[in-house]
């Protein structure tokens, strides 16, 4: 557990963020910084506006009031792709793949950002848009055995097992070489092993530069990977710090006892 | 002026009822119905057999129409947007078949009913005058019919059982089947009703308007304008959205009397969605 | 040896289009006109099935058609230029428009996106009718004279419609575009931008996600889509040598959509091959009049109940293993 | 590109395999390209019913006789969709397929036009239903008109009202298409060379619009004597009659179209009584023995009687007339077709008074491109068309 170093400037800071939608706050007024290096891990029950954050600070939405910062600039309410050219990449739930690409040529795709050549060059074929293909295919095959999925490489990611599906998600994000990537429940529905696996790879992500937001429900997942941590509770922050600090806040654990009967719900989405 | 905006709500209650039945669709099984112009063209001609051939009381018309009309939308159904919709989830596909069966009701509508213009005598006549307004009898009378069936449906979806089962499948069709509503036939009684919407429209506008077999097109893109002003799958929408249409086009007409009317609508609608995309009253997409 | 054989197929290609067509309908003006037509069509189709490639439903493109035709049309009847020029000319107009509209537009989705490019024919036929200062109003623009010759240093490149036989002459002016745009097409599709296109298709959000300019790209597929239309249209009304609010309808823009469907999304000739098949298959069923749009209608409600992948994806034993199949159904 | 081969290759083949019927000797075959589907296919299936209808009463007396033969009339109907590219692939096909130098046809100003470089082209002659002075001044001289055009009917039927009603105002609604359009402008000008004051000439409907109040309101405001419906469709007049009744019209309502009984008694009522029309040629007071059973073979094949159908049987009549006249060699050779139509006349088959059938035309087109359909102008009373007074045109 690494403390945060306050003294340099933070990667990316969340100041006085707030999204309504309609009358509602969905997240309202919630100030963090995240430090290069570091873990950070928002949690809360559900409806805590933690996903509506997620978006905000991947600017998939737009910001009612408040800043987001990044390395310094002012990035609040920018289109999505601005964001990933800037370096901050996020990843979806396992679904969102291109399930009729194989594996490789979804992280190949998702190398965009790399490419040298112009768009008529793409057209063209023009020798630089060639060699990026090249380089591409290779990266993005380095990526996928990073992540253990080198054997499936050539299968169309519809067919894939489940397991490989989130990896496959991240090694998307890894392909646009971010310097902050924000995950999107990692470690949902996987059995403790699993888990164990997927910490290790996120561990090992932040171990090649790249710092990591993630917004989770597995608590012992979280506890276990995250330097610091964010609780939301019906859209605002309720409480921040480390994870030994989290887990003996009265808060928190009024918060969550509180609404414990509802998190069932979300196990009833059949949706692919 | 009050003539304008007596026109407007006069066109707009129809149109609103016309939209009702498209949205249902779009709503229930997110199929843009294209046939729905040639469905409302059906239930005229139906009317105008059984009321204006065969003299039975206009009443039996619309209740022939309406019972016909749902057995074409079941069948719509059951043979071709079941089938193609269990295979295929792409949007093209349910919207190229519905295009087709478009065509296919268009053509047949010709084959059967011919290529002339039919009409009815009117239900009642007369002309009442308020205030420098004329109102003819016969089109209050349409007035209150498509108010009454537009009040009937949303009752009819809010208080029964199967009301409120099909609102649960516009929400969210995968819920709702874990719910215990049986989708398959609730979906046949959606097209039910959505058809029938159409063909009461049909038979009810007969006796002012008369009907041909070549409306069905313009009937159709009316709709989609004003599901698009209202917001697609929302009957609120659906409502909303027609009695702007009608009003908007009343006053198209009076202060742009040229051809100008809908050139003006169809860019106020572009500029419209790109500020609003959902309509004004419809979920996000 | 994949290079070979598509080498070998295109030019077989090339010689049945180029010179079987032409030599089998030498003395049938007529059939060498449909044919001529359906090469046309099938180039503004393209256009349609580009956009099925990005996950757009395009039902606009009659109206794109219709403004590549009238820009054609004013600017060789009012501000006398040539055909070439303003061949050219036309493609800039439509791409420009598309690219206006567009902007707002492409951020509908669906069925949305669908409806209000349907109501974009039907706005650019309301504008024929009523920007009477340009457009004539109703009564169209006549008399369009044909494509003259184009000549460079003295060597006559193209000759003078007027002066041959101008059946054939735009028989391969049409095959010629057309084949155009399908190259252009096919490099499309099988470039980085055709993946782009594909994630796009699929997922525009994850496309975002690692940077891809969704919007822009969004406008790109429609300006060559409108290009197609533009193109297209400019020619088809200088064979016609008149144009009118009518001449592309909301019933083309439909029909579009269908030869694409037709021929299959998943091909790059999906486009070409239900143009042609359709069409021709069409004007032979003429002869059955009145049934014709039932007729018609049937094969399109066929279609979607047994063939939604196109005829393209038909695979008769002959043919060994077939392209493979790429698209079956979308979440 | 194996299977885009294969389909190119096998549609070229099934494309050139459909060869056209090869004529059989002593058939004459005849064109009718116009709208038989959509909102308008009155108008062409009016024109394809009376030729067939007309074919099949010549067929049965053993066919027609030019230069000493006797020809079997062969009747070949295409559908144009009120499109003009497809009227253009429409007429090819009729010309060069079927061999055809004879097309009844087109409908409206659009298709028509769209038609003539290839009737030129293939030397064919047309006989369109529309009223564009270009179609019929030179340099164009393959088509001739069928009917009596708006301007020829306007002035008359104006000029009548202004003499016997004292009409003195005047007021147009046109449906917003082409061809209303153009014969709303046409009749503007005629009204204004007659001193009428025009009270509206700028309002218009959508086709398939079927609620007229919106764009009837406005104009009945201005309370016009005349209320010129111009171009009005079959299928929209009843509607637009009784709209205005309804909003208190008071003044004369009247078009230049030939307009269908069964379907204003059906929509108007007694709404309509008054409205002025200019109708089929074929009312009661003056249609001949032949017009009968015309009418009666017309209903055979068409399933009921069309007013409009009193106009457009002469097309097949002239033309069969003129050629025999011409000879022979005029059914491959529009040429001797042309000279013949300038002397050609003949007793009017389907009048009483055998007034005589020609071509007529010169002070609108300066050539003789107009078949000498005689104006009848009808008044609607109590369901039914009555003769108001029957004209002609020059």
């Amino acid at each position: 557990m690494t403390p945060m170093p306050m003294t340099s400037m933070p990667l990316m800071e969340v100041k006085n963020l707030t999204k309504r939608f309609g009358g509602l706050a969905a997240v309202n007024d919630v100030t963090f910084a995240v430090a290069e290096g570091e873990i950070l891990s928002v949690i809360g029950p559900n409806g805590a506006g933690k996903s509506t954050l997620f978006k905000l600070a991947s600017s998939f939405l737009a910001a009612t009031s408040g800043k987001v910062f990044f390395k310094g600039e002012d990035i609040t309410s920018q289109s999505p792709h601005i964001a990933a050219r800037k370096g901050i990449v996020r990843t979806f739930q396992e679904t969102t793949i291109f399930r009729n690409m194989t594996a490789l040529d979804n992280v190949v795709v998702a190398h965009h950002l790399r490419s040298r050549a112009s768009l008529p060059g793409f057209f063209f074929g023009t020798k630089t848009a060639r060699e990026d293909e090249g380089r591409f295919r290779e990266s993005a095959s380095e990526i996928l055995d990073y992540l253990g999925l080198g054997d499936v490489k050539d299968m169309v990611a519809s067919t894939l097992p489940h397991g490989h599906l989130r990896a496959l998600g991240i090694a998307i994000g890894m392909a646009a070489e971010p310097q902050l990537l924000l995950l999107d429940e990692p470690f949902a529905g996987m059995n403790s092993e699993e888990t164990a696996q997927a910490i290790r790879m996120v561990r090992g992500i932040r171990d090649r530069g790249v710092t990591i937001i993630l917004v989770e429900h597995d608590m012992s997942a979280v506890m276990n990977i995250s330097d610091r941590i964010v609780v939301l509770n019906f859209g605002k922050k309720i409480a921040e710090g480390t994870p030994a600090e989290i887990q003996n806040d009265e808060v928190v654990i009024e918060a969550y006892l509180g609404r414990e009967d509802e998190s069932e719900d979300r196990t009833c989405t059949l949706k692919p | 002026m009050g003539q304008v905006l007596f026109n407007g709500m006069y066109t707009g209650v129809q149109y609103s009822l016309i939209a009702l039945g498209l949205t249902l669709i779009f709503s229930l099984m997110n199929v843009l119905n294209f046939a729905h112009g040639q469905l409302y063209v059906l239930g005229g001609f139906v009317t105008y057999y059984v009321y204006g051939g065969m003299k039975l009381p206009f009443f039996a018309a619309l209740l022939a129409s309406a019972l016909t009309l749902a057995a074409v939308g079941c069948l719509f159904q059951i043979f071709f947007f079941r089938p193609v919709m269990r295979r295929s989830v792409r949007e093209e596909s349910s919207m190229l078949l519905s295009a087709g069966t478009a065509m296919m009701v268009e053509s047949l509508v010709l084959i059967f009913f011919g290529e002339k213009h039919r009409g009815v005598p009117a239900v009642v006549n007369g002309v009442y005058e308020l205030g420098g307004v004329f109102v003819p009898k016969g089109r209050l009378l349409v007035m209150g019919l498509s108010f009454l069936c537009m009040v009937a449906f949303i009752l009819f979806m809010r208080y029964t059982k199967p009301g409120r089962a099909l609102r649960a499948m516009a929400q969210d069709s995968e819920t709702a089947c874990l719910m215990g509503v049986n989708t398959a036939r609730y979906a046949i009684l959606g097209w039910a009703l959505a058809a029938m919407l159409a063909g009461i429209a049909g038979a009810i506008l007969v006796p002012i308007s008369g009907v041909n077999s070549g409306l069905g097109n313009w009937i159709s893109i009316k709709t989609f304008i004003m599901v698009m002003i209202g917001g697609a799958g929302v009957i609120s929408g659906a409502i909303a959205g027609g009695l702007v249409l009608g009003i908007i086009e009343s006053l198209g007409y009076h202060f742009f009397p040229g051809g100008e009317t809908y050139l003006i609508i169809f860019v106020g609608l572009i500029v419209f969605l790109a500020v609003r995309p959902n309509g004004l009253m419809g979920k996000a997409v | 040896m994949a290079k070979v054989k598509t080498a070998l197929g295109a030019s077989l290609f090339l010689l049945v289009y180029l010179v079987l067509i032409p030599w089998l309908f030498r003395d049938q003006p007529y059939r060498l006109g449909v044919l001529t037509t359906a090469s046309v069509l099938s180039l503004i189709s393209a256009g349609v099935w580009l956009m099925f490639y990005i996950g757009r439903i395009n039902m606009g493109q009659g109206g794109f058609a219709l403004v590549g035709g009238y820009a054609a049309a004013i600017l060789v009847s009012k501000l006398g230029l040539s055909f070439w020029v303003a061949l050219i000319g036309a493609g800039f107009i439509t791409v420009v428009i598309s690219i206006l509209v567009g902007l707002p537009l492409l951020r509908l989705k669906g069925v949305y996106f669908s409806m209000i490019t349907l109501s974009l024919t039907e706005t650019a036929r309301l504008a024929a009718q009523s920007l009477s200062s340009l457009t004539n109003g109703t009564k169209g623009i006549l008399n369009l004279p044909l494509p003259g010759a184009v000549e460079i240093a003295g060597f006559t490149l193209i000759p003078d419609f007027a002066s041959v036989d101008k059946h054939f002459a735009f028989y391969f002016l049409g095959a010629f575009l057309t084949i155009l745009g399908f190259a252009a097409l096919y490099r499309v599709v099988n470039s980085r931008l055709g993946w782009l296109f594909r994630s796009l298709q699929q997922n525009e959000d994850l496309a975002s996600s690692f940077g891809v300019d969704v919007p822009r790209l969004r406008v790109i597929a429609l300006a060559i889509c409108a290009l197609f239309a533009g193109i297209g249209g400019a020619f088809f009304v200088t064979m016609q040598q008149s144009v009118y609010p009518a001449t592309f309808t909301f019933q083309d823009s439909t029909y579009f959509l269908l030869y694409c469907f037709l021929g299959g999304l998943g091909s790059v000739w999906g486009a070409f091959v239900g143009t042609f098949v359709l069409f021709l298959s069409f004007e032979m069923l003429q002869g059955l009049n009145q049934y014709q749009p039932l007729i018609y209608s049937l094969i399109m409600i066929g279609m979607m109940l047994w063939l939604p992948n196109g005829l393209l994806s038909i695979k008769p034993p002959f043919f060994g293993p077939g392209e493979p199949k790429k698209e079956e159904a979308r979440p | 590109m194996k299977k885009v081969l294969a389909v190119l290759f096998a549609i070229t083949l099934v494309f050139a395999g459909v060869s056209a019927a090869s004529a059989a000797d002593k058939v004459l075959k005849i064109g009718v390209l116009g709208v038989m589907s959509g909102p308008a296919a009155s108008w062409g299936l009016v024109n394809r019913y009376c030729a067939e209808a007309a074919a099949e009463i010549i067929n049965e007396q053993g066919g027609f006789e030019i230069g000493g033969e006797k020809y079997e009339i062969q009747i070949v109907a295409i559908d144009d969709r009120n499109d003009p590219k497809v009227a253009v692939s429409g007429a090819e096909r009729l010309i060069y397929e079927e061999k055809i130098h004879y097309i009844i046809g087109p409908n409206i100003d659009p298709t028509s036009m769209a038609i003539v470089p290839v009737i030129e082209k293939g030397g064919a002659i047309s006989i369109p239903y529309a009223f564009s002075k270009k179609l019929f001044t030179a340099p164009a001289s393959n088509s001739i008109l069928g009917m009596i055009a708006s301007y020829q009917a306007g002035p008359v039927i104006y000029k009548y009202l202004m003499e016997n009603k004292g009409i003195k105002t005047i007021a147009f609604v046109a449906r917003n298409d082409s061809e209303s359009l153009n014969q709303r402008d046409e009749g503007v000008e005629a009204a204004k060379s007659l001193q009428l004051e025009v009270l509206a000439d700028k309002d218009t409907y959508e086709p398939g619009t079927t609620d007229f109040f919106p764009v009837m309101s406005g104009i009945v405001t201005k309370k016009p004597d005349l209320l010129v419906l111009a171009g009005a469709a079959p299928a929209d007049t009843p509607l637009l009659i009784k709209t205005a009744r309804e909003l208190g019209f008071k003044g004369i309502l009247s078009t230049e179209t030939a307009q269908d009984a069964k379907v204003i008694a059906e929509l108007a009522g007694e709404a309509a009584d008054g409205f002025i029309s200019v109708g089929g040629a074929s009312t009661p007071e003056i249609r001949s023995a032949q017009m009968e059973e015309f009418m009666k073979r017309y209903e055979k094949v068409a399933g009921e009687w069309n007013d409009e159908a009193g106009t457009k049987v002469y097309a097949l009549e002239i033309i069969l007339n003129t050629l025999k006249q011409a000879g022979p060699e005029a059914i491959e050779d529009i040429s001797k077709f042309k000279t013949a139509m300038d002397t050609f006349s003949m007793p009017n088959p389907y009048l009483k008074d055998g007034r005589p059938l020609h071509y007529i035309g010169i002070p609108y087109f300066q050539q003789r491109r107009q078949i000498s359909v005689p104006m009848v102008v009808n008044v609607y009373e109590g369901g039914d068309f009555k003769t108001l007074f029957v004209g002609s045109v020059e």
